[in-house]
């Protein structure tokens, strides 16, 4: 079997839902492949590691991939795990933040993903704000506690998925503005990336292949493919947190993963560019391609 | 033993109470009796961890305190080295996890090796420190007779300079020794799937904090219990100090003494 | 207890480890006079008095102190064997040491103390850290510092083993007006010097009875050299010694 | 001054060497040029941050090196506080930064004070267990002197005690003055807009890893002149030490000597 | 150099921060005999011994080894003022330090520390650590620690000055014997030590010219104290001394 090695972006979460399905269902051995995965603490190292050469596949975001671009990281996006965005700014539902509009003079909270401040003032300027008029703060590892505290009014970078059900769980449920709803051109949350030097790798084919099945079985067998996925790491999964985060996922994942939408990637690369934190946009071939 | 558990008592006393008085949000400071229900559930998942992150304590221990005497010996060994290496030192002490993370897992890969090198680093520098300053400060006399003797500058470094010194690596040992539970979770940081550092953030992310404090205490009865191991065995190696030295009070002798 | 007596050790006995020191060891301290202790390298010496200081614990036995002794606090000057002088503090700030621990708000203490060192000899050095001064000016400051708490009870271990001759028979001369009145207890390996400076002389001995006294003399002290009670008694006492 | 430039330009040398050799992949390892690039196109976005976290260090260091004597000073002054305190001593170092994280932004919001007690809280043991050992083994013969003397318990810690332990003192605060500025780094992660910390963790972010190592740089800088500022202070403040013991080599006297 | 000359000492000038210890100091050091040196308490004879043995630099002057001397590697033993014993190292490990910093591989080291231990009196002790002796006993082991070493050079920096009458007769008498055909320079501060022990009889002091000699001795040593050398020369001495 052919070996690749993945590295995910954060620790498993129903977003890697594909990708441990098609590994616990054996479905990557069929294809040939001996896949490892490998779970980081800092979302920005795995794709460092593969521009590196260290790991064959990582899971990153199409926003990211374009500032890494930018920053002359040698990576293409070849597949596609979750096709719209996930981010949202997340307020607490009985607050008094009813729209985007009211965060005059607020704080708000970020972890840094390197590109929230971004979409933050695009969905800012859509209400006539800048972001002079708020308070950002750094809050790092602590988005829902930060906020379920009172330490800031609002929170950018919190995942609709997620973070939404986490302040349900513990009471206190939150109100999500979606980003691609507010002023931001949408785009694919999660990619899978490699080195473009591996781009004619025939094994990344067998390996969409794989999670395309896979995908194709959680939308079709949405509780049994929850149970396969809890019970791959049952100790670390079981709770109800992943349990209706898994729900609120399934229809995000995508169905065509090997599908390249070169207009909206494209767009998107205007839009970054806009928000100066590319200062150029590359062709589109260099970094993005589809597996026919 | 008796003392131990009257402290892990106490300490979990104070929790309640300041869970009583301050009430903080379950999901950011989980009383006493969550976080044993997350313990018990969690157990096995826990002692797993441990073990992995026990080995890294461990061995990090030994080769930070290994290197840093190293080190301190080639400090003082050549002068020259002194006025040059120790910036390095101090340097190597400022450098964050995450400018370094990348580094060693790309020169050591994703397992158990950049764990065992986070925390040998972290503990490396307080060793060192204090190795070097105890070998600067040997008392001259003895120096100078060992000198007489027609001692080479390494039997001088060995039987004269390293002795002296043992208080002062034994002070740092100590200090190692307690730091070194953190430098192993801080190595887990680099990336990992195990170990109780793994765990901690992994619950964290997901606000079980509950399950994030049962592995704390965790790894502070680990941290408390590698502490006071070293402590005795430090305290046995350096008998003789206790000789010319005393710690506890001061003992009136006799009862007619005049002296209240 | 006797009004004369100073204080009265009962009974005394101590064991290290291995070896037994004292065994029911008694012997009495008179008020106001020289006490000379002579007697073996490792006889247990200093080992008593650190017992008389309060700072070793018998393993039974009392010591009784007089009643006078007992109603002040500062009442026991010691100076050990070894001059112990703090190495951060200045010649004259460790003669006066005591004033500063006892934390005496004494604006006299430092021309007491620039005395002293004047007596002994060190004024030129009073600024001086111990680590530049001799072994002889070391013991010396130790000395001023005894001197200097002018206590009831003084305590001293050797305190001239590391003078030259001129220097010694000076220090023993103004030590021993110094202490005029005072219940002192000196060791020493000199018979001379015993003999100079003792109303009592004890010699102490690994054997039971522990101790023994060689002479008890009324003449006042210090003696001269060539006075009668030092020239008669020098043969004997070294052969007592023996 | 001439050394300090010397050793950063070895340093350089060092680097560019490494990035010749292993030719890491410049977005994990930048060389020289790139990062003195960045350096420049930053400046006053560093300098401003670089103030931030200047004062964080060392109003950390401060705190961290008075609570640390202070609590060295409860375990030595009562017997009883140092078994039952000690362990809660071990306990708060092994507690990892995110689990205190959420804790100290809840009591303490997000300004400069958290990072300070960051800083304060890596510094603090160290400073304690050095102080603590540094006490514990004052000599039997000074004690016992100051007791002869009438002296109080406090007044034998204030003047005896202390002095006899500012040598292992002066060595856990310079092992202090080491780690406070990877405290307030830290700091800065939990949560803030500002610092040093702040702007590495953003560059890493955006993979300006030229960036993130301009930071760095000048973060080592900073801790290195802090090191020597507060070794050259401590020396001073202990130059009787110097008289009894010696750190450099031997020197021969006599031409003449018959020793090689 | 004259070939009966240990060593020579040549216009030799020290000075610390703002004393000056020695201006100009001469002396020679006869090969295979006694030196005894006497002197003030601080004068300079801790100094001028770490200056024989290399420990102190001059600040201008010379000193001459004999070729002998020269030749051989370990050859000047040098007995401190202060006992300066290794805590962590038992008694008999302290005797046979040098031989450990040397790296000697030799079987019978301990045997010939133990039986040193005997001659001093403390062979019962040999597995003490030094914080249990007592002041004379650990000035004992110092003696014993410089006789193991065994080398032409012996210096000692008053070796007997914490030991009982009786002990230091004995030691004096053989530490004669030990170190028969040696080169021995003693400081002592006790007039008769010097006159029992001396060949030379050296009077060190702080004023210009810094060293003068008292007497020389041809007879042979230990003196017995009743021996017309000593009797005839001690008041002389004395008064030489002031
Ligand atoms: N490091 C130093 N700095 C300044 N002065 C010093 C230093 N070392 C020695 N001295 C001075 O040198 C003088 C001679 O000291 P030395 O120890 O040689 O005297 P000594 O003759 O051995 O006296 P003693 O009989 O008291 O031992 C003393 O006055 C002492 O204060
Ligand atoms: N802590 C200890 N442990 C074991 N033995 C001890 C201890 N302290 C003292 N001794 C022993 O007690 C004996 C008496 O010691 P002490 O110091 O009183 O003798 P000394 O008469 O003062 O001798 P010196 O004239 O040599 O000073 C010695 O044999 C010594 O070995
Ligand atoms: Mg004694
Ligand atoms: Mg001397």
């Amino acid at each position: 079997a052919e070996k690749l090695t993945v590295l995910l972006d954060w620790f498993i979460n129903p977003d890697h839902g594909p990708l441990i399905v098609a590994q616990e269902q054996g479905l990557f051995t069929k294809a040939g492949l001996d896949v490892e995965m490998i779970e980081p603490a800092d979302p920005s190292l795995p794709p460092k590691l593969v521009a590196a050469g260290k790991a064959d596949i990582a899971v990153s975001y199409q926003p990211q991939l374009h500032v890494q671009v930018n920053e002359g990281l040698p990576l293409a996006r070849f597949a596609t795990l979750v096709g719209t965005p996930l981010n949202s700014l997340v307020v607490l539902a009985d607050g008094d933040i009813k729209s985007i509009a009211d965060l005059k003079g607020k704080k708000v909270g970020f972890s840094v993903g390197g590109f929230e401040d971004a979409l933050l003032k695009a969905m800012l300027s859509k209400h006539g704000l800048t972001l002079k008029d708020i308070e950002l703060v750094n809050v790092n590892w602590s988005l829902s506690p930060s906020l379920l505290t009172g330490q800031v009014d609002a929170v950018i970078g919190a995942y609709r998925n997620f973070e939404l059900n986490q302040m349900d769980i513990e009471g206190h449920p939150g109100r999500a503005f979606y980003v691609e709803e507010e002023g931001v051109p949408i785009y694919d949350e999660l990619i899978l990336v490699t080195h473009t030097d591996k781009r004619d790798n025939p094994a990344l084919k067998k390996f969409v292949s794989a999670i395309e099945a896979a995908t194709v079985f959680i939308i079709n067998h949405p509780d049994e493919a929850w149970e396969i996925f809890r019970d791959s790491d049952k100790k670390k999964l079981d709770n109800e947190l992943n349990k209706r985060a898994w729900k609120d996922t399934l229809r995000r994942f995508s169905l065509r993963p090997a599908a390249l939408d070169k207009a909206r990637y494209n767009k998107f690369a205007e839009f970054m560019l806009e928000q100066k934190l590319i200062d150029k946009v590359p062709a589109l071939d260099d970094y993005a391609f589809g597996l026919e | 033993m008796i003392r131990s558990i009257i402290t892990t008592l106490g300490i979990l006393l104070a929790w309640h109470v300041v869970i009583l008085v301050l009430a903080p949000p379950r999901f950011i400071f989980p009383g006493p009796w969550d976080v044993m229900v997350a313990f018990v559930d969690n157990f096995s998942l826990l002692i797993e961890n441990l073990a992995i992150t026990s080995v890294e304590i461990v061995v990090g221990l030994f080769i930070g305190c290994v290197l840093g005497m190293l080190s301190a010996l080639l400090l003082i060994s050549f002068d020259g080295a002194r006025r040059w290496l120790l910036p390095v030192l101090v340097v190597s002490q400022a450098i964050p996890v995450f400018a370094l993370a990348p580094l060693l897992t790309l020169w050591f890969g994703y397992g158990i090796a950049p764990k065992i090198i986070m925390a040998s680093l972290i503990i490396f520098f307080p060793v060192s420190a204090a190795c070097h300053d105890g070998l600067r400060y040997a008392p001259t006399s003895r120096l100078d007779l060992a000198r007489t003797m027609g001692a080479s500058n390494w039997a001088i470094l060995r039987h004269i300079r390293l002795p002296s010194a043992l208080p002062a690596i034994a002070s740092g040992v100590r200090v190692a020794a307690a730091v070194a539970p953190i430098g192993a979770v801080v190595g887990e940081w680099v990336g990992s799937s195990k170990g109780l550092g793994y765990i901690m953030l992994h619950a964290n992310a997901r606000m079980q904090t509950d399950l994030m404090f049962a592995a704390l205490f965790l790894l502070c009865l680990a941290s408390v219990a590698l502490y006071f191991s070293v402590n005795r065995l430090l305290d046995n190696l350096l008998s003789w100090q206790a000789d010319t030295t005393r710690h506890n009070q001061f003992q009136y002798s006799q009862q007619g003494t005049p002296r209240q | 207890m006797d009004q004369t007596l100073a204080l009265s050790i009962k009974n005394i006995s101590l064991s290290f480890a291995k070896t037994t020191i004292f065994d029911g060891l008694s012997v009495d301290l008179i008020a106001q006079q020289w006490t000379c202790l002579l007697g073996q390298s490792g006889c247990g010496k200093s080992t008593l008095l650190r017992l008389i200081a309060g700072l070793q614990q018998a393993d039974s036995g009392t010591i009784e102190y007089s009643e006078q002794l007992k109603s002040s606090i500062n009442n026991i000057a010691y100076m050990a064997q070894d001059d112990c002088l703090m190495p951060w503090l200045s010649v004259l700030d460790n003669v006066m040491l005591g004033a500063r621990l006892r934390g005496e708000k004494n604006t006299n203490a430092s021309s007491k103390a620039l005395a002293l060192l004047e007596v002994v000899g060190l004024s030129q050095h009073h600024a001086s850290m111990p680590a530049t001064l001799s072994g002889g000016q070391r013991q010396r400051v130790a000395l001023a510092r005894t001197l200097f708490e002018d206590c009831p009870i003084v305590l001293m271990d050797e305190p001239f083993s590391k003078l030259d001759a001129i220097s010694r028979y000076k220090l023993q001369n103004l030590s021993a007006k110094a202490l005029q009145g005072r219940t002192v207890v000196l060791v020493t390996h000199d018979p001379q010097e015993a003999l100079r400076l003792a109303h009592t002389v004890l010699v102490l001995s690994n054997k039971s009875p522990n101790i023994s006294q060689f002479a008890s003399f009324n003449s006042a002290i210090p003696r001269e050299l060539d006075q009668p009670t030092i020239t008669a008694h020098q043969q004997k006492l070294w052969e007592y010694l023996q």
